[in-house]
């Protein structure tokens, strides 16, 4: 029981970590509508900046500021340079930049701080385990993940819906010259906007810093689940986004943790396990597959 | 004109560390000698495979025929070289492995142009079973991503441990690992065995640590999972762990701490791992065969030459087994805390003497 | 007129590329030309998907490592002398392999397509995706086939009366197959088939409304695509001896895709330029620097922002010629 | 005569609002029946569910005596159903022959050719030029659609109608966005199609209801509340009320 | 207040506009006419600065707007209701109205969304409704309503009626006349040519991208076969 309680708080703690992740993609991509491969360089570039500064102050927290602007700044600047030019132009062609950012940044970082991975520590505060259920020691910086993953849902649900912010982008990806002849600058809005993105993205980058690898390579790792999980809950679907990631994490908590175990109650021992990994390892793509199926837009579709 | 050695090897992404210590190591064999290998002037001459075979195909491919290379080494990969090697072997040039030691190369697809001075995949993992088995373990979780290398290290392992082992499949790519130490946790063995190399290693140790388990279990990986570079990023909480290796950077031979004061003037911000010590080698073997032949256009005499491993290895005893992969001694490494407070292996006992692998029988030469 | 004569021109000195890189001593060039050929082959086949479609695949490499794959299963049971599914013999003969590995990629991609194609836009681009990445984890986990390690396939299949060993031949055999491939494509963009294709990525409302049930055409042109870009994997396991998953990973199908953008989306020779590009770029910018993906990232910014339409529109657009 | 059109008790609703409400209607050979009504009052809608890209909650709907009320878009065009769009909806790439010649070429079959050449079957382009020819768009016949002005859009939606040989067409707003000459063109182009297709007609443009129409129905909020000839319709104080306003608008 | 004189300009290649003049004074409500096709749309996408002109002059409250960016324009106080709607699809009716909304002239007695649903109490029926899934002529009404909402010191409707129920047309020339009423500048491009007629105290003509006849509604009917001529009654 308490073994699987403690899945479902992995499950729950993965899912908000996703979501976390892809939140900085809901808005470039969800939102704005850029495909944005580079979100994942975004990301690295929060985890180095982060990191460095934490090493060289010796606080955790320093860190937290410079992920920021560091990445909010690259994303600025990206925008202003690169981006703009393209929201008028195929999507292909995004893929074509963006791809060609990613090769840039990754050799970039190389130049700069070498091919090692970095070393990261968790902050003091959040070093140790809290005891949620008696008998469950539960590592407490994971803890801390969660509380801010759950704060960032909410902050972009509230900006992205409640805000004449939010509406404005939202318009602005449907028609952009309108939203102009209406007297509105897209053109800043969507600069900072996509800022606002990259600082997400720093963001995640950094607080994963202390529980995966900070390494060149580590944004195309995350890519692809953090464009599952923006797709499954919808494009667009700030709320999609938050239970896509949610319902991801725990499914495929769960059916890492119990599926092999199952299939040995029902058929025998090496056939089962074989079927069990092979499910399980196929984790996010076979759910994706079967949202899709089922609900060809995700789960909430933008503007329904 | 001097002697050209081909380096085909991964320097992009995240795996390119493990390039740039074979190129370094290579490099610095040859500076040793001041520019020379066994008394010939050498030249590397280094190109990315990206970790992509087809790449790997092509820079061989311009090696061979355009640069009038006879001389190849330095693939990473398993796949990598799965793609190139044998192109390079048919094409009567030869090519000396520094790390990947593919089965499907090492039996029947044995190639008398064909080196490994690394190790055979396999054995790896063996020596880690051992080692186990040593410790007295009886119940061990092993874990591994759900691949062929990973189900290959698993097997290796419970070839020599022969106790009680529960296995557990990650995902390629994997990047949280909770609900795997949960799992740990549940099933309280004695120890710990997993095999993941890179950024995933990197990651599911320092998860092992946070969740609380380092404590209780103790962990025990072959020399992938442990390498320097990774400790590195891992910090102090990896003290603690035990691992099994081929070579160490406190052996007691001359080669080998020559190497060692060499790396560490010329790299200081870099650990030397198993990789760069490999390269390091192969440089070596390549010296003790130039030395004979003075050069390669002989090629049989170069081939007989090298088939002698008439070297002094920096991980001391070595030699060629019948399918020209290394037989030689494996060791346990604890990890303790060095000196600044880094994590470093620590010599502690030998495991196993002059093994080869069980693939040399099928491979006739 | 004026772009025949260039064809003819291009064709005869691809075809004298062995004579030349002999003479030239730069023989690698023949594997590098090999390969462009090939991977442009696959290139086109995801482009008339793509282009002339408005199908976004992001998982073509699937098709691309299936094809991969066929001759290396049948070269590996040829060569072990066992029987695949227990009554399939192996082979080494070309001219099984390489209709066999059309056919196979061909039902690989009318099962995927027919799932994918219920959803459109963002979402199948990431069905497909995640189609191909289920592929790869299998392919990856079979132990018999080499697993991650891949198959090696000592021997390039035989052809009657030539021999496929010698390199040059071989590039002969990749050219003519080529050639063939990017006419009979040519003829089917022009044909009624091309046309409603077409149509349907412009408007698919608007052929509804004309009667036409688009899911059927969308399919077939995404098993025509699979079946070209299975015929470049059988093709291309045949030049390097090795089929791998690292054939069908994801990066691979960007990679196609990239080669289709960078050539120029909707365009026949676009991706082959594409392909070109890309692959003697990182082949020419690896020897000089190790830090070439810098250069080739810069590069690849340059080519989006300073043309529209890729390379192909940069051809034409100094060439005078109109569109 | 039987009804060429027949639908039976429709029933649409979109969540709370019931857009189509219990709505029965019959269109005859070669009639041009109007159906006029406020805005949002469900004409659209109607169309919608008519030519297969809404699925009713309720009723059915019978296309030359074939319940059709299940059939997807494409298989009630082969039954002989042609629409345009209210917003225009043409291949924007394709030049406007190109567009009708898809149209012939659609009806013709022969789409799953991947091995001839289409530039070279005959009948097609025989047929879309005497389509064109004469008409507005003659002289616009190679321009791209993307760039003919919105009132020559709509001329082209209603030409790729005609190419397809509907026998009954649906039209949603067909004159919107047309000036006064165009608007007469198009008046004149309807009667010449009436001729071979009954024409279910949505319009706002009174002037053009009155000058077609052989029959008028009037829907508000989803149900029809008034049907009959134009006189009858034009003096129905209820639909004066509801829907026609002040008459000095009208010029 | 807004003055275009001698303006060019082109799509592509293709030129589209020649030579046409413009003048509004304040107060003032103007029409433009024309066929279809003749570039009454692309003069208003020019004055918007969504169209760069290829030559010419265009002055909007003494500033020389050529070259300036839409939404500079804009907020000089130019209110576009465009042709075919443009709304936004995935917002709801409420959010297009007031995502863009704005007052920057300080009217006093500025357009509110109370006022807005006032005039058109449908899209107060339809307010959380996503506005892609509105009717042809709810959409219509939406755009009418987006532009007030920016209270511009001109305002330009590209075929506003279009789609609209002959009531509701009613209402919104009611709506015009009062607006003009309260002093407000339009732009007025349609095709009731009665009303127009009626409403506005100058038209100018288009043919073939040149302004080829202005003048009042009397001067209309004193030219009539030569205006009918142009505008194809
Ligand atoms: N998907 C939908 N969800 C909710 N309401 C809808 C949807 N589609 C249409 N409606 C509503 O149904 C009503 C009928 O719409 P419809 O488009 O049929 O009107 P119409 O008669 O064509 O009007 P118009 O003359 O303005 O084009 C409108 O009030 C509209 O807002
Ligand atoms: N995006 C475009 N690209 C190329 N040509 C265009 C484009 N839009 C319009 N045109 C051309 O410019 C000319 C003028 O078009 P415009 O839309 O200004 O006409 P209009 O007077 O507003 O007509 P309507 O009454 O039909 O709306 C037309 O001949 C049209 O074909
Ligand atoms: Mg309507
Ligand atoms: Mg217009």
């Amino acid at each position: 029981m308490i073994l699987f309680l403690e899945q479902l708080l992995n499950g729950l703690q993965y899912g908000v970590m996703l979501f976390l992740l892809a939140a900085g993609l809901t808005l470039i991509f969800g939102i704005m509508g850029v495909i944005n491969l580079a979100h994942g360089s975004l990301y690295m570039i929060g985890a180095y900046a982060g990191t460095l500064a934490a090493m060289q102050t010796g606080s955790f927290w320093l860190g937290v500021p410079v992920a920021l602007i560091a990445a909010a700044l690259t994303g600025l600047v990206m925008e202003a340079v690169v981006i703009r030019r393209l929201y008028a132009r195929d999507h292909l062609d995004q893929v074509l930049a963006t791809f060609g950012l990613i090769l840039f940044f990754n050799q970039s970082i190389i130049l700069l701080f070498g091919r090692q991975p970095m070393f990261t520590q968790l902050p003091d505060l959040f070093s140790g385990a809290v005891e949620v259920i008696p008998g469950l020691p539960y590592p407490s910086y994971r803890l801390f993940i969660i509380a801010v993953g759950l704060l960032v849902a909410l902050g972009l649900y509230l900006i992205i819906n409640r805000t004449r912010i939010g509406m404005l982008v939202r318009a602005g990806s449907t028609n952009r010259e309108m939203v102009r002849a209406l007297g509105v600058d897209i053109r800043l809005l969507y600069t900072l906007v996509f800022g606002l993105g990259a600082l997400l993205a720093g963001l995640a980058g950094f607080l994963a810093g202390p529980v995966l690898a900070v390494q060149v390579g580590m944004g195309e790792q995350i890519l692809l689940s953090t464009f599952v999980v923006v797709v499954i809950g919808g494009v667009g679907s700030i709320k999609g986004a938050f239970v896509a990631g949610i319902s991801l994490g725990v499914i495929d908590t769960m059916l890492r943790a119990f599926l092999p175990g199952m299939l040995r109650q029902v058929m025998a021992g090496p056939e089962a396990d074989a079927l069990g990994v092979g499910i399980s390892s196929m984790g996010i793509y076979l759910l994706m597959a079967l949202v899709l199926l089922v609900r060809p837009k995700g789960l909430f579709m933008a503007g329904s | 004109e001097p002697l050209k050695i081909g380096v085909i090897t991964t320097l992009s992404g995240p795996a390119g560390y493990l390039g740039e210590q074979v190129r370094d190591g290579l490099q610095l064999a040859i500076d040793q000698e001041g520019g020379k290998l066994g008394g010939v002037d050498v030249e590397l001459v280094v190109e990315d495979d990206g970790l992509k075979p087809g790449n790997g195909l092509q820079i061989a491919d311009k090696f061979m025929n355009e640069e009038g290379i006879k001389l190849i080494t330095g693939i990473i990969f398993s796949n990598v070289a799965g793609a190139t090697v044998p192109e390079v072997v048919e094409n009567d040039a030869i090519y000396i492995s520094p790390n990947a030691g593919p089965s499907n190369l090492a039996g029947a697809g044995c190639n008398k142009n064909y080196f490994v001075v690394s190790w055979q995949n396999d054995s790896l993992h063996e020596a880690t079973g051992a080692a186990a088995k040593a410790l007295g373990y009886k119940k061990v979780v092993a874990l591994a991503p759900n691949y062929q290398a990973g189900k290959d290290a698993i097997a290796g392992f419970k070839r020599e441990f022969g106790g009680d082992v529960t296995e557990i499949y990650t995902q390629l790519e994997q990047t949280d690992f909770a609900p795997e130490m949960a799992q740990i946790r549940a099933a309280a063995p004695d120890a710990v065995f997993q095999f993941h190399p890179g950024g995933m290693g990197i990651a599911f140790l320092k998860q092992y640590v946070q969740a609380g388990l380092s404590k209780d279990i103790p962990m025990i990986v072959s020399e992938p999972s442990a390498d320097g570079v990774i400790l590195n990023a891992v910090g102090e909480a990896a003290v603690g762990l035990k691992a099994t290796t081929h070579w160490n950077a406190d052996f007691d031979n001359e080669a080998n701490k020559a190497m060692v004061a060499a790396w560490a003037a010329k790299h200081p911000d870099k650990p030397l791992t198993t990789y760069g010590q490999q390269a390091y080698d192969v440089g070596l073997l390549i010296a003790s065969a130039l030395k004979k032949t003075g050069g390669i256009d002989d090629l049989d005499a170069f081939r007989a030459a090298l088939k002698e491993a008439d070297f002094t290895s920096t991980r001391g005893d070595f030699k060629f087994g019948p399918n020209q992969h290394p037989v030689q001694d494996w060791f346990m490494v604890d990890i303790v805390a060095g000196p600044d407070g880094k994590p470093m292996w620590v010599t502690k006992e030998k495991l196993r003497d002059d093994v080869g692998d069980v693939y040399a029988a099928e491979c006739k030469m | 007129m004026n772009s025949r004569i260039l064809a003819a021109v291009l064709l005869i000195l691809l075809a004298a590329l062995p004579f030349i890189a002999q003479a030239t001593g730069q023989s690698a060039l023949l594997s590098l030309a090999s390969r462009i050929l090939i991977y442009g082959m696959a290139a086109t086949s995801l482009n008339f998907v793509l282009g002339y479609g408005g199908m976004v695949s992001f998982g073509h490499a699937a098709f691309f490592g299936i094809g991969g794959y066929v001759v290396g299963i049948l070269y590996h049971h040829a060569d072990t002398e066992t029987l695949f599914w227990g009554f399939i013999p192996g082979t080494t003969q070309m001219l099984i392999t390489l209709p066999a590995a059309i056919l196979v990629s061909g039902a690989f991609a009318a099962a995927i397509g027919a799932l994918s194609l219920r959803t459109g836009g963002v979402q199948f681009i990431m069905i497909t995706l995640a189609f191909a990445q289920m592929l790869f984890f299998l392919f990856v986990s079979l132990k018999t086939y080499g697993g991650e390690d891949g198959i090696i396939v000592r021997r390039t299949n035989e052809l009657p009366f030539l021999n496929t060993r010698d390199r040059a031949v071989m590039y002969w055999v990749v050219l003519a197959i080529t050639v063939a491939f990017a006419l009979g494509l040519r003829r089917l963009t022009k044909s009624s088939f091309g046309t409603v294709i077409s149509g349907i990525r412009q408007n698919e409302r608007r052929m509804a409304a004309l009667g036409i049930p688009a899911y059927r055409y969308k399919l077939f042109a995404f098993i025509l695509s699979g079946m070209g870009a299975g015929l470049a994997g059988a093709l291309m396991v045949n030049v390097l001896r090795f089929a791998s998953p690292d054939m069908m990973h994801w990066t691979k199908s960007g990679e196609l895709m990239i080669m289709v953008i960078l050539g120029g989306v909707g365009t026949l020779v676009g991706p082959f330029l594409g392909a070109a590009a890309l692959l003697s770029l990182e082949s020419v910018l690896a020897s000089w620097s190790e830090h070439w993906p810098l250069a080739m990232g810069l590069i690849l910014l340059v080519v989006v922002l300073g043309t529209r339409g890729g390379l192909m529109a940069l051809v034409t657009r100094l060439t005078g010629g109109r569109k | 005569m039987t009804a060429i059109l027949k639908i039976e008790n429709l029933v649409k609703r979109f969540g709370g609002l019931v857009a189509t409400d219990n709505v029965s209607l019959e269109v005859m050979p070669g009639e041009i029946h109007a159906l006029i009504g406020p805005n949002g009052a469900g004409k659209s809608t109607l169309i919608n569910q008519l030519c297969g890209e809404l699925q009713p909650n309720e009723g059915a709907i019978h296309l030359a005596g074939r319940d059709i009320t299940h059939l997807p878009v494409p298989a009630r065009v082969d039954l002989g159903l042609g629409r345009t769009f209210q917003i225009t909806s043409l291949l924007d790439e394709m030049t406007v022959r190109e567009n009708i010649g898809m149209a012939v070429q659609v009806r013709e079959g022969g789409n799953f050719r991947i091995w001839d050449a289409l530039r070279k079957r005959r009948a097609i382009w025989d047929e879309t030029d005497r389509l064109l020819a004469g008409g507005q768009l003659a002289d616009r016949a190679d321009v791209a659609v993307a760039d003919l002005s919105h009132g020559e859009k709509k001329q082209l939606e209603l030409l790729v109608a005609m190419a397809m040989q509907p026998r009954l067409l649906l039209l949603d707003e067909p004159m919107a966005g047309l000036g006064h000459l165009e608007s007469q063109q198009m008046i004149g182009m309807l009667r010449d199609i009436s001729k071979e297709a009954a024409i279910l007609l949505v319009e706002h443009d009174m002037e053009a209801v009155f000058a077609l129409a052989d029959r008028i129905s009037v829907l508000v909020y989803g149900r029809i509340i008034a049907q009959g000839s134009v006189d009858e319709i034009r003096n129905d104080p209820a639909v004066r009320e509801a829907y026609l306003g002040a008459e000095d608008e009208l010029c | 207040m807004l003055s275009v004189s001698e303006l060019k300009a082109a799509y592509g290649a293709s030129q589209v506009l020649f030579d046409i003049h413009l003048d509004i004074r304040d107060g003032e409500v103007v029409t433009l006419m024309g066929r279809n096709g003749m570039g009454k749309t692309t003069t208003v996408r020019c004055i918007m600065g969504l169209l760069g002109a290829r030559g010419g002059k265009i002055e909007f409250e003494g500033v020389k707007t050529l070259g300036l960016t839409p939404e500079r324009i804009a907020r000089l106080g130019a209110g576009l209701v465009p042709e075919g709607r443009q709304i936004f699809r995935t917002l709801t009716v409420r959010e297009n109205l007031v995502a863009t909304a704005a007052n920057r002239l300080k009217r006093n007695n500025p357009w509110t969304l109370e006022r807005v649903y006032d005039l058109f109490p449908r899209l107060r029926e339809r307010a959380g409704q996503v506005s892609g899934t509105l009717s042809g002529g709810e959409q219509q009404m939406l755009a009418v309503g987006r532009a007030l909402m920016t209270n511009p010191r001109l305002l330009i409707l590209d075929e506003a009626t279009e789609g609209l129920a002959p009531v509701i047309r009613t209402e919104i020339w009611h709506c015009v006349e009062r607006l003009k009423a309260e002093g407000q500048s339009i732009l007025l491009i349609d095709k009731n040519l009665g009303v127009l007629k009626r409403l506005a105290d100058r038209h100018y003509i288009v043919e073939k991208g040149r302004t080829v006849w202005v003048g009042t509604g009397a001067d209309m009917d004193r030219d009539s076969e030569k205006v009918q001529g142009y505008v194809g009654l």
